[in-house]
């Protein structure tokens, strides 16, 4: 039966969303920083994640149910106009340099396993980050039914790849199972949270979200699978390769890709999980530049933030290509990312904490 | 823009007849002759001979117009039901003398009351007679139309081996039928507006008022309404004014010449619309599903439909891709290759003095161009084609040196493909879109194809038709009877359509749905 | 489950429109302008411009109304039997005034007595018109049905070179006819049913009564009073219903398009199914010689049809078994090829890059989407598939070392040879099953290959349709005309009906027969 | 003329289901059991055999049509119900010990002959019983009619097989003509009467058969035409590879369709027989299963009997896997054929006994 569309978003396209922001971390450097913190037991730190996350994500619950609308809205009624404008300019500041440092991180990638001819990488850049503006021009709708039709190919691919790999793993690499120490683990968990916290900044489009439910459903599943994928990547990648040697190979994806085998009819299949990762990466920008300039437009108090996207971009783009190399990214990525990890988990504690004075106040 | 303007004001200004709209509703004179020479007047008689009338007096002496237009009319009607009870009648000269004869004379089943010029204009042109009654400030208008027509036929476009095969032909009323012998509901509203402003055409508006939503009727009938153009002759014209992106590549409606195809789309919500003198049926909103499905996929068993189904996805696939790939496995990434095949390649390709790129389109235009040529040919001409196809694109060009041997099949492969797409339009955006991967694959290999592929999905994911998604109900997804890449059993098919409804009152609370 | 629960309940509390089937079963008032405002109303009016209505007054001053769908009903009948009679009738005020309307007055074959809105609304959308008369609580319903439809043309499916060459139309009542002009029999039976909760149509039901077993016929209603479907539009969708096994590959029912072909079913104790909409009759049960067998073999002599038979018997083993054979002897049993054969072979798969089950399946896969391009293509491109298909299974796939030369004849007589299975079903059968083979050989050789086809024969042998065996009356055995793989002269094919009758008294002790 | 199926098997059927249970012997190492006590003259034993089995058959036949009911209920009804299971439980044992011993047998077959690769011999084993499981699933009826479907074939197959090796025969290899000894080969005819004692246990089936007549046409002439094809391979065998080298060849059937040539098309065609046969030996073990899961219920009380079908070929799979070879299971095998060979011919006698003594009772 066909019907008119209501221009918002249901639960399984927000949960395709989530998923292109977080899951397609296991491709780029990210499990280099959890194996240098986690070493063989890097698979527990997103699993240790999760757990820190769930405090926050409840309340969050609570307050996008009771306020019915976005966590922007919601920190500006709790906090006031200044610092609601202050609390949404860190997130923007966050999601954004996350944008810029990835999307020279990626344009690293594809140069340095594919294209090995560095002049490239401006213009690999500028394609992604071009492609990521047309998508997340067309609206979050055209993001989420973009991402609900591609993400099933991403999960195959990589249950693919997990397969055609199996002969390559080693399950004793992953012993010792503490790994450097269940007290670093567990640290290295709780730091490295903010790698699942765009679950809480994807908090800020449930007003687009058909119902409550449908985003709650959603948040949930896309953080599981998100964390999921990650500690079966980090795992796969120490039993394939060694955690020795997994700390000096820069990409393991991509290096993993390179090993997958479908019987003798090809060589190697790297090229296809190419086009496919690329895809994603796309979609994965999309969505954060979405919410970047969405961010911006609340900051700055214009409400046209579409028109936000263009810029916000374009200076992505010069601001990622500052570091000579993408070595020079990854302290820059660790700083921001313990520091986001703290503002994430505290936001929610805090804006319940606002929204319980409140309430007490008001008796 | 200019132009436009100046039509529209020089056309108020100008001193010309009046359109069928702007005939002056002026009623009825209660003088017969007045009213007879006012009709002539309008239909530029004696200049036009199309305008035909007949003058007689009933048995009481009560003098009657019979007027019709040629062509237009079916005279054996008129004569047999109108003139010849005329003659007959009886009627005193009562008050209420034109419902006397409706009521009383006439002898055909439809009749309706007149009382002004423009409707009289309208209607003779629709081939309706009109009948003045001396002393009266009404007419008749009877049914009388009798266009020609064909008979009803096999569909040439969408061919099935099994199932239904008559075809929609050119007249409305017999394209009604054909759709109510499919659909018989009483709920099947078929509603009337008139497109063209200075010809006016009927435009008929069918849809199933339990299943459809009521806004999607809305934005169909708003859409008809802004149109402003002088004259529609066809339902591809109508097609293209409401349209909402006329450049874009992706069709907002479909056009099918099946009545069960339509049938089929009214039970699930669409709404349909016919137009004299055009043999098909255009359908409102499209998706994605309806370009891809072909009426015979649910007129075969499950598994056969289905196995239909996959090769037709594999088909879509490669005519899509198909060059592309090519294109960036042998520019980009020769190690997906088999060594064995890479190095027959090379060998094969060692000869061929252009690049790949080059021989490519070399290759593509000229399947188009051979494509082209077999629509356009006189049909007797048909087995030339055949020759000189096989020569281009067979061992004459690549013993020529002209092209790979690899790339005949590549090209081979990729046209038949594309022939395997049931739509027309789907068919021939495939074919453009083909060019755009080729061109993607060309500067960046398979990142290029990645990053196209991406963007189109993303344009034609945010599309809506008439405000249905275009990949509606699989994204977004809806609660819908999945037949989507495959179809499920009919059993599992159904859906009530009740629970579908967005007006019905349980379901109308936005925030009330699972949403998922 | 819970998802079709959920939409039952609530769609149950939708408020909506009444389906045909839920109009309330109110009686008509005596009141004319009541009765006429609530058939109004039940057909949308003014929205819908479908139900016409022609009011008018007999001559003893009876006001009468006639009601009638456009589209559906045959206007110049209306006119002419109920219109111009009415008009000219004299009836006196008296009781019992539909009666004498119905029994003096309409000069049309079919009237029937109709007294609720229910009734009244089925008419209409059938296409009949309904008289009601001021003040009688009863109104009639007249036979004008009118939809347009096709004329009787030749079959497209089942082409036969001798024999009769017309087919079924999309007109349940032609069809009808078309059988019966073949049954000259008092004794055929052709009962109706009505599908479709929400808008429902006719189905007939025919058999021949002294032949058909009883339990048969009660089985094919048992399963059609089961449906429980919205709207059911063509007699495919009911076959699919109709269906014990709707994932099988194997069908319980056949669809043929000659009449000629349905009366020797009907006369063989099968019952056929006829639905408007559909150029078709539904054959039930279906045994595998029904689908073997093609309507020529029997109007060809007794040898040539029988040759005909045996080369098709080939062709059906050559598409089924063909590619795994190949399979299996190339990578299990090359002992069984001549040495020399299996040194070119060898030879000319040395340059082909990919393994033989791979270059199998290449080949297959492209093959289907050829024919599924044969079919979707518009006409005149049709000369565009030979030359593409030529390119790849021919020469120029050879060339690019693709495939090795074997391969693409093996394919091309597995092609060839399932375009010679007559019937569509058995045909998309043969080429699904293929792939089966495929595997089992591709892993086991011909082990494989044995297995799975005991496995297969003993699932298609224990299948029944409407419970009658699918290899009847070979296995299990029974009296029969034993018109199987060939065909007996037709003196001996004669089998008296009465010795199979299970109801007859004589034959009916199950242990009293011979059983063999 | 089309009629609805009342759920019987007729005698054609039942004819199919006797032939694939006991004419399938000519291809296993059945030969060989005769050959080594018949020597020449083996081919007399399947007649001896014949001879006596004629007074148990006939024996069975009377009280199957005095009391209309199968072999089973008629013990039930003769001895009660403990004697009753305990032969049930006999029968099982037998049937079910040729099932398991064959279905290895059968396996390593293939593998001596055509995929010399063991290790693929539980996978033989798994997919034939598999397709029988498969097969007896689908019901007697779906096993008698597919049977009947490709009994025909066999046949046709078997005569081409005798056809296309008469090249290769020497009469004179027959003599001498009493081979062992008179004595000798007697006793060997009563001691393997039991090869043919599938006519009596498929006494079981009777009540499922049409009509009686029906069944006694069908056991007759499956009795006869699978002794008499017995006869017939046994004296090929002996021609072909004369009596000395047939005593030192495992499998004679599939040593013949070696030398089975189609004049010079192919070189050999033994993978066509193969197909056949192992088509027919599906087919057998489809029978045997269904037979033993049938005895199985009657034995424990179970009615819906299909139940065990799954379980018992499981069994049968495993226990005869137990052996390290097919030549270990040679010598059980013979211990099996002499002692049922006593009982099968004892039983209907005995049965009829009771019979008698309890009709002269009433009196």
């Amino acid at each position: 039966m066909i019907k008119v569309s209501d221009g918002e978003i249901g639960s399984r396209e927000f949960f395709a969303i989530l998923y292109v922001m977080m899951a397609i971390r296991v491709t780029d450097s990210t499990p280099n920083l959890l194996h240098e913190s986690g070493l063989t037991a890097s698979w527990m730190i997103p699993l240790i994640s999760g757990v820190a996350l769930i405090g926050p994500v409840l309340l969050l619950f609570r307050l996008v149910k009771k306020y019915e609308t976005g966590l922007i809205e919601i920190t500006f009624e709790l906090t006031g106009p200044f610092f609601g404008r202050l609390i949404a300019f860190l997130i923007f500041l966050s999601v954004f340099s996350s944008l810029s440092l990835n999307s020279r991180n990626y344009a690293d990638i594809v140069i340095t396993m594919y294209y090995p001819e560095s002049s490239v990488l401006w213009i690999l850049a500028v394609l992604i980050l071009g492609a990521a503006l047309y998508i997340a021009h067309r609206g979050l709708e055209a993001i989420g039914r973009t991402a609900l039709l591609v993400v099933p190919l991403f999960i195959v691919t990589s249950v693919c790849l997990v397969f055609s790999t199996t002969n390559e793993m080693n399950y004793l690499f992953l012993f010792p199972i503490a790994g450097s120490g269940v007290t670093e683990v567990a640290k290295g968990g709780i730091g490295y949270s903010s790698l699942y916290a765009d679950v809480i900044i994807a908090g800020v489009l449930a007003s687009q979200v058909r119902t409550f439910n449908a985003y709650r459903k959603a948040s949930v599943w896309g953080l599981w699978v998100s964390i999921g994928k990650m500690a079966i990547f980090l795992a796969v990648y120490v039993m394939v390769f060694d955690f020795h040697a997994v700390r000096n190979i820069a990409f393991p994806y991509h290096h993993l890709t390179r090993m997958s085998m479908v019987g003798t009819i090809a060589n190697r299949m790297e090229a296809v999980y190419l086009a496919f990762w690329y895809a994603g990466a796309a979609l994965h920008f999309a969505a954060y530049l979405y919410i970047s300039a969405f961010l911006l437009g609340k900051v700055i108090g214009y409400k046209p933030f579409k028109q936000l996207l263009f810029p916000v971009a374009g200076t992505a783009v010069v601001l990622g290509m500052v570091p000579e190399n993408y070595l020079e990214g990854g302290p820059l990525r660790m700083a921001l990312l313990y520091s986001s990890s703290g503002m994430f988990l505290l936001l929610p504690v805090v804006l319940w904490g606002l929204d319980r004075m409140r309430k007490r106040e008001k008796k | 823009m200019g132009d436009f303007l100046k039509r529209l004001f020089e056309g108020a200004g100008g001193d010309q007849q009046a359109s069928a709209n702007d005939v002056p509703k002026d009623p009825f004179s209660t003088n017969l002759d007045d009213n007879g020479k006012r009709l002539e007047e309008l239909f530029l008689f004696p200049l036009n001979d199309a305008l035909k009338f007949r003058e007689l007096t009933t048995q009481s002496g009560q003098r009657v117009k019979v007027l019709f237009v040629t062509g237009a009319a079916d005279t054996d009607k008129i004569s047999d039901y109108v003139i010849k009870p005329l003659l007959n009648s009886e009627t005193e000269g009562k008050q209420g003398l034109t419902d006397e004869i409706m009521n009383h004379v006439l002898t055909i089943s439809g009749t309706e009351k007149i009382s002004d010029f423009q409707a009289a204009v309208l209607k003779l042109i629709n081939g309706n007679t009109v009948i003045l009654i001396d002393g009266e400030k009404e007419g008749i208008a009877v049914e009388t139309a009798g266009f020609e027509s064909r008979q009803v036929a096999e569909p040439t476009r969408e061919i099935v081996i099994k199932g239904p095969k008559n075809a929609f032909v050119e007249s409305n009323d017999i394209n009604h039928s054909l759709i109510r012998r499919q659909v018989k509901d009483h709920r099947l509203v078929s509603e009337t507006a008139m497109v063209g402003v200075e010809s006016p055409q009927k435009i008929s508006i069918l849809y199933l008022d339990h299943i459809v939503d009521r806004e999607l009727v809305k934005k169909v009938k708003d859409e008809i309404d802004q149109i402003d153009k002088a004259a529609i002759l066809t339902l591809s014209e109508l097609e293209e004014l409401l349209e909402e992106r006329p450049y874009s590549l992706i069709p907002s409606t479909l056009s099918t010449e099946r009545p069960d195809r339509a049938a089929s789309f009214l039970n699930e919500g669409h709404v349909v619309l016919l137009m004299d003198n055009s043999p098909d049926a255009l359908i409102a909103p499209v998706t994605f599903w309806a370009l891809f499905h072909t009426a015979e996929d649910q007129f075969l068993r499950w598994a056969y439909g289905n196995f239909a189904r996959i090769i037709r996805t594999i088909a879509l696939f490669l005519a899509l891709l198909m060059p592309a790939i090519y294109v960036a496995v042998v520019t980009f990434h020769p190690e997906l290759i088999p060594t064995d095949l890479l190095l027959a390649i090379a060998a094969s390709r060692e000869r061929v003095p252009f690049p790949t790129l080059l021989e490519l389109l070399l290759m593509e235009i000229t399947f188009e161009i051979l494509r082209e040529a077999g629509i356009r040919v006189p049909a007797p001409l048909g087995s030339t084609i055949g020759i000189v196809g096989a020569l281009i694109l067979g061992q004459a060009a690549v013993q020529a040196n002209l092209v790979s041997p690899l790339l005949v099949v590549v090209i081979a492969i990729t046209g038949l493909a594309s022939f395997a797409i049931p739509d027309i339009g789907l068919s021939v955006m495939t074919r453009i879109i083909r060019f755009i991967f080729i061109a993607a694959a060309f500067f960046m290999g398979f990142v290029g194809i990645a990053l196209a592929a991406t963007a189109m999905l993303a344009y034609a994911a945010s599309l809506k038709s008439f405000g249905v998604p275009f990949f509606a109900p699989l994204s977004p997804h809806m609660p819908s009877s999945r037949d989507l890449f495959l179809r499920p059993i009919l059993k599992k098919q159904w859906l009530r359509p009740l629970s579908m409804r967005p007006r019905d009152a349980i379901r109308a609370k936005p925030k009330g749905r699972s949403g998922s």
